[in-house]
C-alpha cells in the first residue's frame, strides 16, 4: 500500500525503518511517519472497537480531528495515531471501548 | 507575557500570506499551527492552481506552500509549529500546548487563519474502516505516501472529489465511480473531463445506500435517487470497493472565532458558521480578523489573497503604515480577489443552474450529468477549431477564473481577454508552433494540439499526461475516448518532459484521422 | 395561548424546573420564563454534580437531608430519565493540619444537626478511595453522601414538568414585576405580560436586578466558578470529592469521564457580564487535582466552560415568601451548591407557591434576614 | 429569541434510518436525537446536555453539522435557525499532566 514512485511527487521522502509491536506482534514501518500510516501499509484497517455498541473503526479524518482511530499506544488509550509520529519500539494496541479490554463478540 | 504584534493562528495558505504581507511591513509575527508541517492543505493540493499570475495560476499548490515557506523565513516570521492553539482569551491572549507544555501569549492583533474540515454525510455502515473523507485520503497519499486503499468509491462530486479522485488514479489507485445525490456534477467541468476520460463512471443522482463488511468496507451499494432524494427501490447497484471517500463538502472552522465572543453568522453562501467581518478581514471585536476557509469556504487562491489583505490591515492598525499605505495595497489585491470570485462557480451562483456561458454557448448538458463533453457538443466552444496542421483544441467550455493558456502562447494563437473568466478563444489567424506550453500551462488539462494532417490517414493528438509508468515512444497502445472508453489503437510518437511543463508531461500520439477529435488519453496495452 | 398561569416562575434553571415538576403533579397551571436560549444554562449546567450533605451550613443541612432521604434516590423513576445519582459517600480531603482543623470544624457542625459524618485518617480514606495520594493527611467522610448528574437532572425535571402540562417560554428575558392592586401579579418582558396569582423568581444572579423592580434586595455578587470534563475512563471510584482547600471538587461519572469544578482564586476579580473562562483556571484546577490524584496525570481534559454563581452575603441562600410584596417568592443565592438541594427546594416552594404546609421550616432562609453591622 | 416550548411538533414516529450512528464518538443514534426532540430538548445545547451528542473525544468537529439538520428537520425549521453549542476550550483534547504545568506567559524555564 505505499507509494513507492509518484508521477508529480517522486519518492516520498521516509524516515529510518523501524520496528514497533502491533498487538505484540513485530511490525516495520518508518521513523516519524504517523503510527496510521504504517497500520494501513501493513494492511491494518481496524484501530478500536466502540464503546456502546462494540463495532470496529479506522482511520477517517487521517488529521487529528474526528478521533475515530485512536488506539492504546504505550498503554495510554484514546492516542489519535493518524498525528501521532511513530516511535522505535513503541508499543500499539486495539482499544476496545475505553481501554484494552477485549469485549465478548469482537473480531 | 511575551507579546507580539501579530499572531496568526494556522500556518496554512491564508495564515502564512497574511504573515508574510504583515512582517515586511515590520510587524513581530508569530505563527502557530498545530501540524508537524505548515502550508495547511497545500502540500496536499499536488495539481496546477486556477486564476491568473497574481493567484499563482499554473503553480502546483505544493510549491506555493514551498514558496510561502521560503518568504516567512525570509521576512522573519515566527513559525511554530506542532502548536496546538486551545483557546483564544480577552485580550487577545492564546493559550499553546507545545510539546508537553502549555504556554500563554498575546498580540495586539490576531488573525485567525484556521481552515475547514471536512463535512461527512451519514449512511449504514459509514463507521466502518474503509469509509473515510476525501481529505483524509488526500494526506495519506500525498503527506505520508500511503495509499487509502485499492478500489474506492468517491462520494462527492465537487471540485474536491473530483480533484481527489484524480489523485487518487494518479497515486495507482482504482477509482471504481463518483456517486452524487446532486443531478449535475458540482465541481468544474474540465476536472469532471479529466477522470472521466480516464474511465471513471459517473453516477448522478445517486446516493450510497450501505457499505457493505462487517469489520471494513468489502463493497458499496449505490442507488437512484427520486424527487423525495430517497433512494428508488430496484435501482441499488452494487461496486466491489474496499474504500469509501466521502466529499460532501467543507465547512469553516471557526470555533476559535466563536469562542473569542466575535460575532458570528450562518451563512450558506460562506458554507458555514463563520466570524461576520469587514472588507478587511477584521471581526467584531477590533483587533481579531479572520482570513481564508474559516471565514468562508473557498479556494486556496482566495484564502492567499485574503490572508494578504488582513496581514496589511493589521499593519494599518497598529501604525507600521499609513491609511494611504493602507488603500493602495488593498485596492491593489482587492480586483484580485474579486476576479476569482466571477464565474458560473462563484459564491453568488452557489445553488443556481447555468444553462449559457457569458458568451452564450450553451452549457454541455452531458459534461454535467456524466463528466465528458458529448462530441456533437464540443465545436460549439470558441477553443474548439478546425485548422490546417497543428493547433491547439481548448475543450474549456465554463466561465472558470483562469487564464494561463493566454499567457503561455508565444504566438498569442490563445485569447482570454482582461475578463479572465471568459472562455478561451483560439486565433485562427496566428499560427501555432507546437511547443505544448499551453497543453502543459492549463490547470484543467483540457488543452489537445491536434494535427489533422500528421501523415496520410493519420493524425496526432497531444495530450497531458501525469502517469506513471511513462509510456516510451514507440509504446503501442488504445486511444480512449472523452468518455474513456477505447476508440482505437494508437502509437506514441512523441513524448515531451520540461522543467517548464513542470511533471506535465506531453505525449503526442498518431491516431487515424477520423479520431483527431475523439482521442483524448492513451492507454498501454497490458 | 393564554399570558396567565396560576404560577409563573422566572428562571428555568433546576429550581425553576423543579417547582414547575412539582406544581405541575399538584395540577397547578405554570408558566415558566427563561432568559436564555437552552433551559438550565446557568449554575445548572455549570456545577460539579455534588449531592451532599457534610459540609453545609446547618441553615440549609436539614434541606439536603430530606432531599437524600426521600427524592434523590426514586428521582429516576419518577422523572423517567436516569439521573445518573449515586450514594457512595463525600471525601472531603486534607492535606495539611490547617486543613484538617477545617474539616473537623465542619464535621462537628453536621454532627451536632445528626449528620452520619466522621473524620478518617489518610489510610482509610486511602481504604475508601485507593487512588489517592499518599500526601492526603485525613478527611471528613460521609457515606450518605454522593453526585448526579447536573445537565440530565435538570432537563429531566423540564421534561416531565412539561409532559406534565408545564408551559415553558425560552429566550424571553424579564424587565420588570408589576404589583397590580398591592399584590405581585404581572412579569414584563421585552415581548409580553404574564400574570399569575404567584411569581416564583429563581433567576440565580439574574434574580437581583429583577426583585430590585419591586424594590426587593438580596446581597449577592456574581463569582466565576469553572468545569472541567475529561475523556471518559474505566470505572474508577463513584465518591464525590472534595477538600478543605477548596481548590477542586468533582467525581466520576456513569460516562466514564470525570467533571470537576474549580476557581483559579482570582475569580472575585473576574470581569463581570459574558462567562469567559480564564486562560489560567483549567491548568490551576489540574495542578490542585493531581496533587490529590496523581493516578489521573493521563486522563485527557476535552472541554472547559464557566458560569457565574449567584454568591449569598452569608452563603446560604434566600428561600421566602415575601410579605410586603404578596404573591412574590424568593429562590436565590444558592453560592455554588444548589444543585444537590434543588429536589427539596422544588418541593419546598410549589408548597409555597399553593399555600400548602411546608414539609420543613425555612425561617433561617428569610430574605430579610440580612442585618448591617 | 422567544421560544415557547409547547410548541405542537406532533408525536414521535419511528423511521427506519433511526439506528443510524450519527454522533460517532457517543454513538448516539438518528431515533436517539429525533426522540430528544419531542421529549423538548429544541436547542442544540439542549440535545448535547441531554444525550451527549458532540461531547465525546472530538467535540462534535463530526457530528454537529448533522445533528442541526436532524434537530431542525424535527423542529420543522431551517437549520440556519438553530444556535451552535458554544465551541471551548481546549480545542483538542489535553493531558492533565501538560494542564498542569502550564508554563504562564513566563518565558524563562
Amino acid at each position: 500500500m505505499r507509494i513507492e514512485e509518484h508521477p508529480i511527487l517522486g519518492a516520498p521522502q521516509r524516515g529510518r525503518l523501524i520496528t514497533f509491536t502491533y498487538n505484540g506482534k513485530p511490525m516495520e514501518g518508518y521513523e516519524g511517519e504517523p503510527i496510521a500510516s504504517a497500520l494501513r501499509a501493513a494492511g491494518v484497517m481496524v484501530h478500536r472497537y466502540s464503546k456502546k455498541e462494540n463495532k470496529p473503526r479506522g482511520i477517517f479524518c487521517a488529521i487529528g480531528r474526528c478521533t475515530d482511530c485512536v488506539m492504546i499506544v504505550d498503554g495510554k488509550p484514546n492516542i489519535r495515531t493518524c498525528v501521532t509520529p511513530l516511535t522505535e519500539g513503541m508499543n500499539v494496541e486495539t482499544q476496545y471501548g475505553i481501554s484494552g479490554k477485549r469485549k465478548e463478540g469482537s473480531a | 507575557m511575551k507579546r507580539y504584534d501579530l499572531i496568526v493562528i494556522g500556518a496554512g495558505p491564508a495564515g502564512l500570506s497574511a504573515s508574510i504581507e504583515a512582517a515586511k511591513r515590520g510587524l513581530a509575527v508569530a505563527v502557530f499551527d498545530e501540524n508537524a508541517k505548515p502550508g495547511g492543505q497545500l502540500f496536499k493540493q499536488i495539481h496546477k492552481f486556477f486564476g491568473a499570475k497574481e493567484h499563482k495560476a499554473k503553480i502546483r499548490g505544493f510549491r506555493i506552500g514551498e514558496d510561502l515557506l521560503a518568504q516567512a523565513a525570509e521576512t522573519g516570521v515566527e513559525v511554530v509549529l506542532n502548536a496546538v492553539v486551545i483557546g483564544l482569551f480577552p485580550e487577545k491572549e492564546i493559550t499553546v500546548k507545545i510539546g508537553s507544555d502549555v504556554r500563554h501569549f498575546k498580540a495586539d492583533t490576531i488573525i485567525i487563519a484556521t481552515g475547514a474540515s471536512e463535512n461527512m454525510v451519514p449512511f449504514e455502515g459509514w463507521t466502518l474502516p474503509g469509509v473515510i473523507g476525501a481529505g483524509a485520503a488526500q494526506t495519506m497519499m500525498n503527506l505520508h505516501g500511503v495509499l487509502p486503499g485499492k478500489r474506492v468509491l468517491m462520494l462527492g462530486s465537487g471540485n474536491v472529489g473530483l480533484v481527489v479522485s484524480y489523485q487518487l488514479l494518479q497515486a495507482g489507485c482504482e477509482v471504481v465511480a463518483v456517486c452524487d445525490m446532486a443531478p449535475r456534477v458540482g465541481g468544474y467541468g474540465v476536472h469532471a473531463a479529466k477522470i472521466a476520460r480516464c474511465g471513471v463512471p459517473f453516477y448522478m443522482e445517486h446516493t450510497i445506500v450501505k457499505a457493505e463488511g462487517s469489520v471494513q468496507v468489502t463493497g458499496v451499494t449505490i442507488g437512484r435517487v427520486g424527487a423525495d432524494r430517497q433512494v428508488i427501490p430496484g435501482t441499488e447497484k452494487h461496486l466491489a470497493v474496499d474504500t469509501i471517500c466521502l466529499a460532501v463538502g467543507l465547512s469553516p472552522m471557526s470555533q476559535l472565532a466563536d469562542m473569542a465572543y466575535c460575532a458570528m453568522e450562518d451563512n450558506p453562501r460562506k458554507a458555514g458558521y463563520v466570524p461576520v467581518v469587514d472588507e478587511f478581514g477584521e471581526t467584531s471585536v477590533p483587533g481579531i480578523f479572520a482570513a481564508g476557509d474559516v471565514s468562508g469556504i473557498e479556494e486556496a487562491s482566495s484564502a492567499m489573497i485574503e490572508g494578504r489583505i488582513a496581514g496589511v490591515a493589521a499593519a494599518y492598525r497598529l501604525g507600521f503604515i499609513d491609511k494611504t499605505a493602507l488603500n493602495a495595497q488593498v485596492q491593489e489585491l482587492k480586483p484580485a480577489l474579486s476576479s476569482l470570485r466571477q464565474g458560473m462557480f462563484a459564491p453568488e451562483s452557489r445553488g443556481k443552474t447555468i444553462t449559457k456561458t457569458e458568451e452564450g454557448c450553451a452549457i454541455s448538458e452531458n459534461l454535467l450529468r456524466v463528466g465528458f463533453i458529448a462530441e456533437d457538443e464540443i465545436s460549439r466552444y470558441p477553443g474548439v477549431t478546425k485548422q490546417k496542421g497543428v493547433h491547439p483544441v481548448i475543450e474549456c467550455t465554463q466561465n472558470i477564473p483562469c487564464n494561463p493558456c493566454q499567457d503561455a502562447c508565444p504566438k498569442k494563437c490563445i485569447r482570454i481577454g482582461s475578463q479572465i473568466t471568459a472562455l478561451p478563444v483560439v486565433d485562427e489567424s496566428e499560427t501555432c508552433i507546437d511547443c505544448g506550453m499551453c497543453v502543459a500551462s492549463c490547470s484543467g488539462q483540457a488543452i489537445f494540439l491536434v494535427n489533422e494532417d500528421f501523415a496520410e490517414d493519420y493524425a496526432t493528438v497531444t495530450l497531458p499526461y501525469e502517469f506513471l509508468p511513462l509510456p516510451p515512444e514507440g509504446d503501442k497502445g488504445f486511444a480512449l475516448g472523452r468518455d474513456g472508453q477505447k476508440v482505437c489503437t494508437a502509437e506514441v510518437v512523441q513524448v515531451r518532459s520540461a522543467p517548464a511543463f513542470d511533471k506535465t508531461h506531453l505525449l503526442t500520439i498518431k491516431v487515424p484521422r477520423d479520431m483527431a477529435m475523439k482521442a483524448r488519453f492513451y492507454k498501454a496495452e497490458v | 395561548m393564554s399570558n396567565h398561569a396560576e404560577v409563573l416562575i422566572i428562571g428555568a434553571g433546576i429550581i425553576g424546573c423543579a417547582t414547575a415538576y412539582y406544581l405541575a403533579k399538584k395540577g397547578i397551571s405554570v408558566l415558566v420564563l427563561e432568559g436564555s436560549d437552552s433551559i438550565g444554562d446557568g449554575g445548572s449546567s455549570r456545577n460539579g454534580g455534588g449531592v451532599r450533605q457534610s459540609g453545609r451550613d446547618p441553615r440549609e443541612l436539614p434541606i439536603v437531608m430530606y432531599g437524600i432521604r426521600h427524592i434523590w434516590p426514586n428521582l429516576k423513576d419518577e422523572l423517567g430519565v436516569d439521573v445518573e445519582y449515586y450514594q457512595e459517600g463525600n471525601l472531603r480531603l486534607g492535606k495539611t493540619e490547617a486543613h484538617l482543623k477545617i474539616l473537623e470544624v465542619l464535621t462537628q457542625r453536621s454532627v451536632q444537626c445528626g449528620l452520619d459524618v466522621k473524620m478518617i485518617s489518610g489510610v482509610e480514606a486511602r481504604e475508601i478511595c485507593p487512588y489517592l495520594s499518599d500526601s492526603v493527611l485525613g478527611a471528613s467522610w460521609c457515606p450518605t453522601d454522593g453526585h448526579a448528574n447536573p445537565l440530565l437532572a435538570t432537563l429531566a425535571f423540564y421534561r416531565r414538568a412539561r409532559q406534565l402540562g408545564a408551559r415553558f417560554i425560552t429566550g424571553e428575558k424579564v424587565a420588570e414585576i408589576r404589583k397590580l392592586q398591592g399584590a405581585a401579579r404581572q412579569v414584563v418582558t421585552q415581548n409580553n405580560v404574564f400574570e399569575g396569582d404567584r411569581i416564583i423568581v429563581a433567576a440565580g444572579m439574574e434574580s437581583r436586578p429583577i426583585l430590585n423592580t419591586v424594590g426587593i434586595d438580596v446581597p449577592m455578587t456574581p463569582l466565576l466558578l469553572e468545569t472541567l470534563v475529561t475523556e471518559a475512563v474505566e470505572p474508577m471510584f463513584y465518591q464525590m470529592l472534595g477538600t478543605a482547600a477548596a481548590d477542586f471538587y468533582g467525581h466520576q461519572s456513569t460516562h466514564g469521564s470525570f467533571v470537576f469544578g474549580t476557581n483559579s482564586g482570582l475569580e472575585p476579580y473576574a470581569k463581570p457580564g459574558k462567562t469567559v473562562s480564564s486562560s489560567v483556571s483549567a491548568s490551576a484546577a489540574c495542578r490542585g487535582i493531581l496533587s490529590y490524584f496523581p493516578v489521573l496525570a493521563d486522563l485527557k481534559i476535552i472541554r472547559t466552560w464557566a458560569g457565574w454563581i449567584d454568591s449569598c452575603a452569608d452563603h446560604v441562600p434566600v428561600i421566602s415568601p415575601v410579605e410586603e410584596v404578596p404573591g412574590l417568592i424568593v429562590a436565590c443565592g444558592f453560592t455554588g451548591h444548589g444543585f444537590g438541594i434543588a429536589p427539596p427546594v422544588g418541593m419546598l416552594l410549589s408548597e409555597l407557591a399553593t399555600g400548602s404546609e411546608l414539609t420543613l421550616d425555612l425561617s433561617d432562609l428569610r430574605y430579610d434576614r440580612f442585618k448591617a453591622r | 429569541m422567544a421560544k415557547d416550548r409547547t410548541k405542537e411538533i406532533g408525536a414521535f414516529a419511528a423511521a427506519p434510518d433511526d439506528n443510524l450512528i450519527i454522533c460517532r464518538c457517543e454513538e448516539i443514534t438518528k431515533g436517539e436525537i429525533r426522540s430528544a426532540v419531542h421529549d423538548g430538548m429544541f436547542t442544540l445545547t439542549e440535545i448535547r446536555r441531554y444525550l451527549r451528542t458532540g461531547m465525546g473525544l472530538c467535540q462534535g468537529q463530526t457530528c454537529s453539522r448533522l445533528v442541526k439538520a436532524i434537530v431542525a428537520s424535527e423542529l420543522g425549521v431551517t437549520p440556519s435557525e438553530l444556535e451552535p453549542a458554544a465551541s471551548r476550550a481546549p480545542m483538542r483534547p489535553i493531558e492533565m499532566r501538560i494542564l498542569a504545568r502550564d508554563l504562564g506567559g513566563d518565558q524563562h524555564e
